[in-house]
C-alpha cells in the first residue's frame, strides 16, 4: 500500500555530523583502507559493509574492498564512523555480568547446549524480536546469513555449531533491520558485538531495532578459503564433515566415519591478521555471551550481561525451555588470557 | 474418299438456330462501310469455299455448340468462375458479412477466383517424400475423365429442341456409370498421398459411395421408368407435356429429394462434406495437395456439382422448357437451363450456411435408411404415375 | 551454380511477374496456425466484424494450401517445432506475419523459460504490435504485406522526431534501482493461524482431529472456509483416504509445490474439497507435507483422488518432485525437450528487467541458440508400439490441425471408435507462474488476465480477489456492482466463444459468425469502459481503475435487450439445428461420478448434476445482491453441456440487468480507501496515482486461496507471502480448462472419431487458459 | 436451481427446425443484419479513452521513473537525454497497451492515441525513442469514412460517416496529487548524498562544511517534484512523502 506517513511529521532541513579525516583531502574510504585494512587491523566484522550506501563489498580474498572508489565513494564517512577498529579501543577480560552459568536447551540440538539459538527464539516468543540471523552452511561448509523469524524454519537445516569460518552476518544486518518491525537478534563473534555496538551509538535506527545480541566466544576465525584448503591436505571430506571444534588446544573436525586432530598452533600461518590484535574472548559488550568452553560437555556456558539478557534468561528459566547448568568462571581463564597476550601485536 | 461437301452439309444443315444473329447479320449490312465489310467477309471464300460462313456455321453446328457454348465448355467455365464467388459473396451475406471485395470494390470482388486460381497456378507443388509420386500426380488429372465426359450427354434443350452433343439411348445410363467412377479416382487420390487424414478421407469416402450411390442410381431409375427412357434428348420431354405441372419433381417429388440429398453427398457438400471435413481430416483425400493440383481438386468438386445439377435440371425441371425469348431461339432454352442449373447450384452451395457436418455413421444410416427408402418408394410411385398417365 | 529455379524464372521477372505478384496480393490465404491468445482478435478479424475475406485472406484449415502464416503470439519451445514444420510445408512463395507482443520482444512474457521468437525460426514479414492486436492492426499488417508483395515499399507509421528541450545541462544523476524487494531468506507459511468468526470451522477442526487421530501434526484454521493440515510423507496417502472416505473430501482443486530453497525443503500441498456435501463446498482443505530438497519423493495421490493427476505430472516436470505411484514421473507432459530443467526451482533465475536504457546492451532474451532439431516431442512409447497388435490405428491431431487449436492429442482408434486418447498441453506454456514471483504484485494483473483473453474480467477478478482476501480490503459498493457486471459480461462473451469454436467444429461457419457478432456487440461498452478490446486490466486491488459513465451504463442496458434479436437467430440456425442435435446429442457422456473424479469444474461440472457455483455457495461482490438461478443438467452429454451454458447466457443477462439498475442509483467511490491510503482524490479515477498507490503492495505473511468462479468454472489462485517482499514468493494457478482436461479426455473415449470435435467444443477448452 | 435437459425430438418437431433453420437462412440473405467494418477504407470509432500509441510531453514530466517500474512487461526503458534527464522511451515489441504508465504518470506527461493500426518491418523498429513520442505520429491511412456502432433496445446497427477520424484525443492531463519528501529520522543520516544525487529537479542540497565537519542536508519544497525517488533510494530508508 502507498507509502505515506501523516502529514506534517518529519523534516525538510537537518544537519549531519561527519568524522574527522586523519588523511585530509581523501576520501573516507581511503582513511579506511590507510588506517585499518592495510595496516592489517581490520578484523573482517563487516560493519563498514553493512553500512555502506554504496558498493563497497568484500573481495574473492576475503578483504573488505571497494572496486571502483574513486567513482562509486560518496565520501560519507559512514564507515568510519562505524569502524571498530578505526579508533581501535581493545577490550579483554570477562567483562560485566549479571549471571554466568550454564545451559542446555531442550528445543534445540547444537554442538554443545544450543543456547545461542535458544536465546534467539525465546526472543522472538516473547515478542521482542521479529527475526533473528543466523549462520548457515552449504555442502562446503561455506557460510550465508538466514534470516529466522521461526523455529520451522530451521528444520532441515544444519544450523548451530562452531564454523570458524567468517560469515557475512552484519551486511544482512541492515536489511534485517529495514525489514524487521519489532527488533533483531543477532548471534555474532566479539568483533561483530563491537561493531553492532558502534552502528547502535551512531544511528538510532540500529539502537530501537537491535534488541538483542548474543556474542559467541571466539579464539580465533579464519577465511573459508585458506581453511578449506587446509583442511582437505589434511584428509577432511566436507560432504561427510559433521563439526568442527578447538578443543584443549587441538583443532577437531568430526566426519561420519572419521576425526582429524591437530594442534591449533598449525594454524597460525593462516590466522587472520585481524585475529592477531584481537583480545576479546567473551564478547564483552554482548546481551549474552556464550560458548562451549566453561561448563560440561552438552552444556553451553552463558554469561547474562544485561537487562535485556537477563530478561530473556528469565524468560527461558520460567519456561523450563533448558535446563540449567553450572558455569565454571576458572576455565575461561586460559583462553582469556591467552587472547590477552595478543595486545602487545597492536601497533598503534 | 471423304465426302467433304456431305460433310459440310451435314454441318451448315444442322445450325441451331438463333433469330438473333440474323437481325444483327442484318443491321450490320445496314451501315455503310461496315456492312461492306462483313458482306465481303461472307463472301470471301477460297477455292470455292465460303471459309467464314463455313467457320460461323461450324460454330453453329449443334453438337459442336453444344458441347463448346452450353451446356458445354464455356458454361463450365463461366459457372466455376462465378460459382465460388457466388457461394462466397452470399454465405458471408448471410453471415453479416461481405465476402471478397476488396479486389476489385466496384463489381464486388467478381475475380476473386480468378486471383486465387492464378494463385494456385503460380504456387510451387510439393510432392512429398512419402507419396506414390506418379500416382500422386496423375490421379488428379484422371480424374478429370469422369467428371468432363457426361458433359457430352447433358441436354439443354427443352421438348422438341434437344441441345445436345451426343444423342444416344443410354445417355443417362453412361452419365451415371461415369459419376459412379468419380469417387474411385478420389480413394486412388488418397492412396497416393499417403497420409494418415487422407487415409481416413478415403474410408470415409468409400463409405459414403456406397450410401448414396444406390439411392441415387434408384431415384435415376424411378425417373427413367417415369419417362420410359433414358436418352437425355428425351427424358426433358419425357411426358411430352412443356408447362412446369409436368416437370419431374412434381411428378416425383421423392425422387427429387433423394437425388437432391444424394447430389449433395456427392459433391461433398455440408452437411455431408464428411471425407473432406477439414476440423476433423484437414481436407481428407486432398491434405497433401499443393499448389495447382489443390486447384483441379478445389475446381472439379464445383464441376462434379455442376453435372450433377445439370443432370438434376433435366430430370426434375424440365430441362431447358421455359417461355421462349423472342430473337434467341434455341438459345434461350439453354439460357433457361442455365438459370435453373445454377439455383440448383446456388441452393446446394448454400446448405454451407445452414447445416453444421453430419457425421459418418449418420450419414450412411441417412444413406442406407432414410434414402434408400424414399429412393424405393419413389421407384413405386413413378410405376403408379406412369401407369396413371 | 545451377540456378534450381530456372524454368520458373520467368514468374520471376518475365512479363507474367506482374500477374503472379497481383494473384499473390490478392489471395493470401492464410493457415489456420493458432498459437495463442490472439487467436481470438484473429477470430474477429474474419468474422463479420471486420471481415478479413474482403481483402481476398480467406482463413483455410491446411498448410500445404495456404501460402500466409499469422503467428498470433506466443511461440513457446514446443509450439517453435510446430511453426517450423508448418512453415517447411507450406508451398513457395509464403509469408508470414507476427501479431501480438509475444511474437515479437515477448511481450508481458519476455522473460520466460519457455517462450522463442518467431522471428528466429522463419522469416517475418511484418511484425504487428499489441497484446492482443487489434482486428483492425491485424488486417494493417495484411495490408502492408499486400504493398509489399507489389514492390511498394512504405512505413505504415513515421515518427517525427522533435528535439528535447535543453535548458542546462545537469550533472551526472544516480540512476534508481529495481523497485522489487524481496525479502531475504523468507518465511514460508502455509498455515499462518489466523482468528475467524467461523464456528462451523471450530467443529470441522474438531472432527477432523478426531478423525486424523494419529495422521497428522496439525490442524489449523488459516481463514475462513479454509484449513491446513500438516502431516508426514508417511502418512499422506492414509490421510486422503480418510478424507475422502470418512469426510467426503471427493476432488482435489489444486495440487502445489512451494520450493524453499534456504530451508532445504520443499512444501507438497493438495487443497480439497467436497462436491457431494453442502457444507463442504466452501471449504477448502489444504493438506501439506514438508520433503526435503535432497531426492524428493513423495506418495501421489492419483489413486485417491485422481483429478490430482495431471497437476503433480505438471508439479514433477517443474520441480523434480517424484510423485511415487503417478506413471508419469521421469516424463515430459508439458514443457519441451529443450526447456531448462526444473525451470520453477528458485535456483533458475530467469532475466531481471532494466529500467535504464543503455545503448549496445543487448537485453538477454531466453530463446534457443538454435531451432530445435526434433520436430515433435515424442508420444509415449508403449503406445504407440502396443497399437498394430489390437488391430488400432494411432492419429495425432494437433498442434496444428484444422480443429485442434493448440493442443495435441494423440488417438489409439479402433474402427472409428477412439479407444484412448493422450493429451498433451503446453503449446501455449507461457510460464506464468515463474514470471508471477519475479513481478509486482500489480504487474501481476494483466499478466493473469492473459490465462484467458477471451473471458479477462474473470481472470482478473480472480486474481484480484486473491489480493483483496490478503490485504483485507473491503471493496465500495458501486465497484462490487460495476465488477460483477463486468465479469459477467466477460462471462457472456467467453460463451459465444466457445459457443463459436463450437458450431466450426461442427463445420457450422455461420454459427461461428454470429457467435462472433455477438460478441462484437459485448466488446463495444468494454472498449468504451476501458479502452481495450479484450484486455482490460481493469479491476485493480480495491475496486476499478476509474469510474464508468452513466452512457456506457446505458450502452449496457441496451445489450441486455439488443442480444436477444441475434442470439435468437443463432439458435434457430444452429442450436435448434437437427444436425446439431443429432452430432451432440448422447455424445461424450460424463456421467456425475465420473466429473466429480476427474474433479471437473464450472459448467461442465453442472451440466452432470452436480449443483455447484461459486458464485452461489461462496458469494463474492455484488453476487449474494442479485438475483440468479444456477443452472445445472442431468445428461452429461455434449449438447447438455453446450445449452447448459446457453441457459447461464441468459442468467448473466439477467445479473447484468439487474447490477446496472442498482449500480445507477448508488453513488460513491469505486476504489477502496483501505487501499488508496493517503492519495484519496484517486478514489473515481487512479490516473496519476496508479504507481504510488499500488506499487508498492505487501501481502501479509502465509498462503492465500481464492476461488472465483470464472466463465468456464473455478479458477482458484493460491499466493504465497512472505509478508516483506513486494513480490510474491509463489503463485498458483489453477485454471477451469487445465482442471477439466482430464474429464474432457474421459468422455472422448468411447466414442467415434468424428465425435471428438463435439467433445472438444462442448469443454469450451481454451489452451492457453489450461497451460498458463 | 434451473435444470436444464436435452430435448428429445420426434419427426415433426425435425422438420419444424429444419424449416426454420433454412428460413432463418433465406431471411438472412434476404435482409442481412450486416455489421461490418470496411477496415482500410473505413475505421470503427473509438472512444477517447482506447489504449493506443502513446504521446510524451516533456515538459509535465518530472521523471519519476515510475511509468518503467510499472511497466508489466518491462517495455519502457528510461533514456538519458541531453540534458541529463531521463525519460521514458518505448518498445511497441513489447508494449501489451495496458496504460498502467499514463494511469501511474503523476504530471500526466504520457496521454493515450487512438493510433493502433501499424505493421513494422523489422522489430528494431518498433522501438521508440522518447524524440518519436512528442509529436503525433503519421500513419498510413486508408479510411474515407467512420463507422459507429450504434446499440439501442433493439439490436447493434452501423451508422456511417463520411469524416475522417481524429486519432489524436484532447483529454486533460491529470495533475496527481503534489507530494513532497521529508526527513523523519534525521539522527540515522548517513549524509551519503544519494538524495541529492538522485534527484532531478535540484531540489535537495547536501553542502558540506569542512571547518566544522558537518554536512547541511535540505529539501527544497518549492522545487520538489514528489517524484519519490530519494525515498526509495535512501539507504536508511529515513525519506517519506508527504503531502505538500
Amino acid at each position: 500500500m502507498a507509502t505515506v506517513t501523516e502529514t506534517g511529521k518529519g523534516e525538510a532541513e537537518w544537519e549531519v555530523k561527519i568524522p574527522e579525516k586523519k588523511l585530509k583531502d581523501r576520501l573516507f574510504f581511503e582513511n579506511l583502507k590507510a588506517m585499518v585494512i592495510d595496516t592489517q587491523m581490520c578484523s573482517r566484522c563487516l560493519t563498514c559493509v553493512s553500512i555502506c550506501p554504496s558498493e563497497l563489498i568484500v573481495n574473492e580474498e576475503d578483504i573488505v574492498d571497494f572496486p571502483n572508489y574513486e567513482e562509486k565513494c560518496l565520501d560519507c564517512g559512514a564507515c568510519v564512523r562505524v569502524c571498530p577498529r578505526y579508533d581501535y579501543k581493545p577490550k579483554s577480560g570477562l567483562g560485566d555480568y549479571m549471571e554466568f552459568t550454564a545451559g542446555k536447551s531442550k528445543r534445540f540440538k547444537g554442538q554443545d547446549g544450543a543456547m545461542g539459538t535458544e536465546f534467539i527464539f525465546s526472543a522472538i516468543d516473547m515478542g521482542l524480536i521479529d527475526r533473528g540471523l543466523f549462520v548457515d552452511r552449504d555442502e562446503q561448509w561455506r557460510t550465508s546469513v538466514f534470516h529466522v523469524r521461526g523455529k520451522e524454519q530451521l528444520e532441515k537445516l544444519p544450523l548451530g555449531g562452531t564454523k570458524y569460518v567468517f560469515a557475512d552476518i552484519l551486511p544482512e544486518l541492515k536489511k534485517a533491520v529495514m525489514f524487521s518491525k519489532v527488533g533483531v537478534g543477532v548471534v555474532g563473534t566479539p568483533c561483530m558485538v563491537s561493531g553492532i555496538r558502534k552502528l547502535q551509538e551512531e544511528f538510532p535506527v540500529f539502537r530501537e531495532k537491535v534488541k538483542l545480541v548474543v556474542g559467541l566466544f571466539c579464539t580465533e576465525n579464519f577465511h573459508y578459503n585458506e581453511v578449506s584448503k587446509y583442511l582437505i591436505e589434511k584428509g577432511v571430506d566436507f560432504s561427510k564433515l559433521i563439526k568442527t571444534d578447538i578443543m584443549k588446544g587441538k583443532f577437531v573436525a568430526t566426519m561420519t566415519d572419521d576425526e582429524v586432530k591437530f594442534k591449533v598452533s598449525q594454524l597460525t600461518g593462516i590466522l587472520p591478521s585481524g585475529c592477531n590484535v584481537c583480545t576479546d574472548f567473551t564478547a564483552v559488550e554482548s546481551d549474552v555471551s556464550v560458548g562451549s568452553v566453561g561448563s560440561v560437555a552438552g552444556f553451553s556456558t552463558t554469561v547474562v550481561r544485561t537487562e535485556a539478557g537477563k530478561e530473556i534468561w528469565d524468560y527461558i528459566k520460567k519456561m523450563g525451555n533448558a535446563e540449567v547448568g553450572e558455569g565454571k568462571v576458572e576455565e575461561l581463564d586460559f583462553l582469556i588470557n591467552h587472547k590477552k597476550e595478543r595486545e602487545k601485536n597492536i601497533k598503534q | 474418299m471423304i465426302d467433304i461437301s456431305g460433310l459440310i452439309g451435314t454441318i451448315m444443315n444442322n445450325p441451331v438456330n438463333i433469330p438473333l444473329l440474323y437481325v444483327i447479320y442484318e443491321f450490320l449490312l445496314k451501315i455503310p462501310v461496315l456492312g461492306g465489310i462483313v458482306a465481303f467477309l461472307l463472301d470471301f471464300s477460297i477455292l470455292g469455299m465460303p471459309v467464314v460462313r463455313y467457320i460461323i456455321g461450324f460454330v453453329l453446328w449443334k453438337p459442336f455448340f453444344t458441347l463448346i457454348i452450353i451446356p458445354g465448355f464455356a458454361t463450365l467455365g463461366t459457372m466455376l468462375l462465378v460459382l465460388p464467388w457466388l457461394e462466397r459473396k452470399l454465405v458471408a451475406r448471410m453471415q453479416w458479412r461481405v465476402g471478397p471485395r476488396e479486389i476489385e470494390p466496384h463489381t464486388r470482388g467478381s475475380i476473386q477466383l480468378l486471383a486465387d486460381t492464378l494463385r494456385f497456378l503460380c504456387q510451387e507443388v510439393i510432392i512429398h517424400k512419402d507419396a506414390h509420386k506418379h500416382y500422386f500426380l496423375q490421379f488428379p488429372f484422371l480424374y478429370f475423365i469422369p467428371v468432363l465426359l457426361p458433359l457430352l450427354f447433358i441436354n439443354a434443350g427443352a421438348v422438341g429442341h434437344p441441345l445436345v452433343p451426343i444423342e444416344t439411348p443410354y445417355a443417362l445410363q453412361i452419365m451415371i456409370g461415369l459419376i459412379s467412377l468419380m469417387p474411385v479416382f478420389i480413394i486412388g487420390v488418397a492412396w497416393a498421398s499417403n497420409n494418415r487424414f487422407s487415409f481416413i478421407g478415403a474410408v470415409r469416402e468409400a463409405f459414403m459411395y456406397f450410401a448414396y450411390e444406390i439411392p441415387f442410381i434408384i431415384s435415376v431409375l424411378a425417373m427413367i421408368v417415369l419417362y420410359g427412357t433414358s436418352n437425355t434428348a428425351e427424358v426433358v420431354s419425357g411426358v411430352n407435356q412443356s408447362t412446369w405441372l409436368h416437370w419431374g419433381i412434381i411428378l416425383n417429388p421423392f425422387a427429387a429429394l433423394t437425388f437432391f440429398i444424394a447430389t449433395a453427398m456427392a459433391t461433398a457438400r455440408l452437411p455431408f462434406d464428411i471425407p473432406e471435413a477439414d476440423q476433423e481430416v484437414a481436407f481428407g483425400p486432398f491434405v497433401e495437395y499443393t499448389g495447382i493440383v489443390f486447384g483441379l481438386a478445389y475446381i472439379m468438386a464445383y464441376e462434379k456439382a455442376y453435372v450433377l445439377a445439370a443432370i438434376m435440371t433435366m430430370l426434375f425441371f424440365g430441362g431447358g422448357s421455359g417461355p421462349v425469348i423472342p430473337y434467341l431461339g434455341e438459345l434461350s432454352y439453354g439460357i433457361w437451363f442455365v438459370v435453373k442449373t445454377l439455383i440448383i447450384l446456388l441452393v446446394l452451395v448454400n446448405l454451407r450456411g445452414v447445416y453444421p457436418r453430419y457425421r459418418i455413421d449418420q450419414a450412411l444410416s441417412i444413406g442406407w435408411g432414410a434414402m434408400l427408402t424414399l429412393a424405393l418408394f419413389a421407384l413405386v410411385w413413378s410405376v403408379v404415375i406412369g401407369v396413371i398417365i | 551454380m545451377e540456378n534450381p529455379n530456372e524454368h520458373i524464372d520467368f514468374l520471376e521477372s518475365g512479363p507474367l511477374a506482374p500477374l503472379k505478384k497481383w494473384s499473390a496480393k490478392w489471395s493470401l490465404w492464410p493457415c489456420h496456425f493458432i498459437t495463442s491468445c490472439c487467436g481470438v482478435e484473429l477470430a474477429h478479424a474474419f468474422a463479420c466484424g471486420y471481415d478479413g475475406e474482403r481483402l481476398g485472406t480467406l482463413n483455410l484449415g491446411i498448410s500445404r494450401q495456404s501460402n500466409f502464416i499469422i503467428v498470433e503470439g506466443t511461440i513457446t519451445r514446443k509450439m517453435a517445432r510446430a511453426l517450423q514444420f508448418v512453415y517447411g510445408q507450406m508451398p513457395d512463395p509464403k509469408y508470414v506475419n507476427v501479431i501480438g507482443a509475444c511474437g515479437e520482444r515477448g511481450g508481458i512474457f519476455w522473460n520466460s523459460y519457455n517462450i522463442t521468437h518467431p522471428s528466429d525460426i522463419v522469416p517475418v514479414d511484418f511484425f504487428v504490435p499489441g497484446c492482443p492486436v487489434t482486428p483492425e492492426s491485424l488486417l494493417r499488417g495484411v495490408r502492408a504485406l499486400q504493398d509489399k508483395i507489389m514492390g511498394v515499399d512504405k512505413k505504415t507509421i513515421e515518427f517525427k522526431k522533435v528535439e528535447l528541450p535543453f535548458e542546462e545541462k545537469l550533472e551526472e544523476r544516480m540512476v534508481p534501482t529495481s523497485p522489487k524487494i524481496y525479502a531475504p531468506t523468507p518465511e514460508i507459511k502455509v498455515d499462518v493461524k489466523r482468528v475467524v468468526d467461523w464456528d462451523f470451522g471450530k467443529e470441522l477442526e474438531h472432527t477432523l482431529r478426531k478423525e486424523l487421530k494419529g495422521l497428522f501434526e496439525s490442524v489449523t484454521i488459516t481463514g475462513k472456509d479454509r484449513i491446513a493440515i500438516r502431516t508426514t510423507p508417511e502418512n499422506l496417502i492414509e490421510v486422503a483416504r480418510k478424507l475422502k472416505g470418512q469426510m467426503n473430501f471427493d476432488h482435489v482443486k489444486s495440487v502445489n509445490v512451494i520450493q524453499v530453497p534456504h530451508e532445504r525443503k520443499f512444501i507438497v500441498e493438495y487443497v480439497t474439497s467436497s462436491y457431494g456435501i453442502e457444507e463442504l463446498m466452501t471449504v477448502l482443505v489444504t493438506i501439506y507435507t514438508e520433503i526435503g530438497i535432497k531426492n524428493p519423493k513423495i506418495p501421489s495421490l492419483t489413486s485417491v483422488w485422481e483429478s490430482a493427476n495431471y497437476s503433480e505430472r505438471e508439479l514433477h516436470e517443474f520441480f523434480g518432485v517424484w510423485f511415487e505411484g503417478n506413471d508419469w514421473m521421469g516424463r515430459k507432459f508439458v514443457l519441451a525437450p529443450d526447456t531448462p530443467d526444473l525451470p520453477l526451482r528458485k535456483e533458475y533465475k530467469i532475466p531481471e528487467e532494466r529500467y535504464v536504457f543503455e545503448k549496445d546492451v543487448e537485453p538477454e532474451f531466453m530463446v534457443p541458440i538454435e531451432p530445435p532439431k526434433d520436430l515433435y516431442t515424442p508420444i509415449w512409447e508403449e503406445f504407440v508400439e502396443t497399437a498394430p497388435a489390437s488391430d488400432e490405428i494411432v492419429v495425432p491431431i494437433g498442434p496444428h490441425h484444422p480443429g485442434s487449436g493448440h493442443l495435441r492429442v494423440t488417438f489409439r482408434i479402433k474402427g472409428d471408435r477412439i479407444v484412448d486418447a493422450l493429451p498433451e498441453p503446453g503449446f501455449v506454456h507461457r510460464s506464468m507462474e515463474k514470471l508471477a514471483e519475479n513481478k509486482l504484485y500489480i504487474q501481476n494483473v494483466p499478466l493473469f488476465e492473459r490465462l484467458a483473453i477471451n473471458d479477462p474480467a474473470s481472470m482478473n477478478l480472480a486474481y484480484v480477489r486473491t489480493l483483496e482476501n490478503a490485504l483485507d480490503v473491503e471493496v465500495p459498493e458501486r465497484a462490487k456492482y460495476l465488477r460483477t457486471i463486468l465479469s459477467e459480461l466477460s462471462r457472456i462473451e467467453a460463451f459465444y466463444y466457445d459457443a463459436g469454436i463450437f458450431s466450426l467444429f461442427f463445420g457450422h461457419t455461420t454459427g461461428f459468425m454470429y457467435c462472433m457478432a455477438i460478441r462484437e456487440m459485448i466488446i463495444e461498452p468494454l472498449v468504451h469502459i476501458s479502452g481495450s478490446r479484450s484486455g482490460p486490466s481493469f479491476i485493480v486491488p480495491g475496486g476499478l481503475r476509474r469510474d464508468i459513465s452513466d452512457d456506457v451504463l446505458g450502452m449496457i442496458d441496451n445489450i441486455t435487450f439488443a442480444i436477444h434479436k441475434r442470439a435468437k437467430k443463432f439458435e434457430s440456425i444452429f442450436v435448434n439445428n437437427p444436425v446439431t442435435i443429432a452430432r451432440a446429442k448422447g455424445v461424450g457422456v460424463l456421467t456425475k461420478e465420473d466429473a466429480i473424479r476427474c474433479g471437473m469444474v464450472g459448467p461442465f461440472l453442472r451440466a452432470s448434476g452436480v449443483n455447484y457455483d461459486i458464485r452461489k455457495v461462496a458469494p463474492y461482490d455484488a453476487y449474494d445482491k442479485v438475483d440468479f438461478e444456477v443452472t445445472t443438467g442431468d445428461d452429461g452429454d455434449c449438447l447438455g453441456r453446450f445449452l447448459g451454458r446457453l441457459e447461464e447466457i441468459r442468467e448473466s443477462v439477467k445479473i447484468v440487468k439487474q447490477g446496472v439498475d442498482a449500480v445507477r442509483d448508488i453513488k460513491g467511490p469505486i476504489l477502496s480507501e483501505d487501499i488508496l491510503g493517503e492519495y484519496k482524490e484517486a478514489s473515481s479515477d487512479i490516473k496519476g496515482s496508479f504507481f504510488r498507490v499500488f506499487g508498492n503492495l505487501v501481502l501479509p505473511k502465509g498462503e492465500w486461496t481464492t476461488i472465483t468462479e470464472a466463465a468456464r468454472g473455478t479458477t482458484l489462485f493460491t499466493i504465497n507471502s512472505d509478508g516483506e517482499s513486494n513480490v510474491p514468493y509463489r503463485v498458483r494457478v489453477i485454471s477451469p480448462s487445465w482442471m477439466n482436461l482430464k474429464g474432457f479426455m474421459e468422455a472422448a473415449k468411447g466414442e467415434r472419431y468424428a465425435d471428438f470435435w463435439a467433445v472438444y467444443g462442448s469443454f469450451g477448452y481454451f489452451p492457453p487458459e489450461a497451460d498458463r | 436451481m434451473k435444470k436444464v435437459g436435452t430435448p428429445e425430438y420426434d419427426l415433426s418437431d425435425k422438420l419444424k427446425y429444419h424449416v426454420s433453420a433454412l428460413s432463418t437462412a433465406a431471411k438472412e440473405m434476404a435482409l442481412p443484419l450486416n455489421i461490418t467494418t470496411h477496415y482500410p477504407r473505413e475505421r470503427k470509432r473509438q472512444p477517447d479513452c482506447f489504449r493506443g500509441y502513446m504521446l510524451f510531453d516533456p515538459e509535465r514530466c518530472i521523471s519519476c521513473f515510475q511509468c518503467s517500474f510499472v511497466c508489466p512487461a518491462n517495455a519502457i526503458w528510461m533514456k538519458d537525454a541531453p540534458s541529463g534527464r531521463y525519460y521514458p522511451t518505448v518498445d511497441y515489441g513489447k508494449c501489451i497497451f495496458c496504460h498502467f504508465c499514463i494511469d501511474s504518470c503523476p504530471g500526466g506527461a504520457l496521454k493515450t492515441t487512438k493510433i493502433h493500426d501499424v505493421a513494422y518491418k523489422t522489430m528494431d523498429e518498433m522501438f521508440t525513442s522518447t524524440e518519436e513520442m512528442i509529436e503525433p505520429p503519421e500513419i498510413i491511412r486508408e479510411d474515407v469514412g467512420v463507422v459507429d456502432y450504434v446499440i439501442d433496445k433493439e439490436d447493434l446497427s452501423l451508422k456511417r460517416t463520411k469524416e475522417k477520424d481524429a486519432l489524436i484525443v484532447d483529454v486533460e492531463p491529470s495533475q496527481g496529487v503534489p507530494m513532497v519528501s521529508v526527513c523523519v529520522d534525521r539522527g540515522s543520516c548517513l549524509a551519503c548524498k544519494v538524495c541529492d544525487r538522485i534527484c532531478e529537479s535540484g531540489a535537495v542540497s547536501s553542502v558540506v562544511e569542512e571547518a566544522t565537519m558537518t554536512v547541511k542536508m535540505a529539501i527544497d519544497a518549492e522545487k520538489c517534484t514528489g517524484c519519490g525517488l530519494c525515498v526509495k533510494e535512501c539507504s536508511m530508508q529515513i525519506l517519506r512523502l508527504v503531502r505538500k
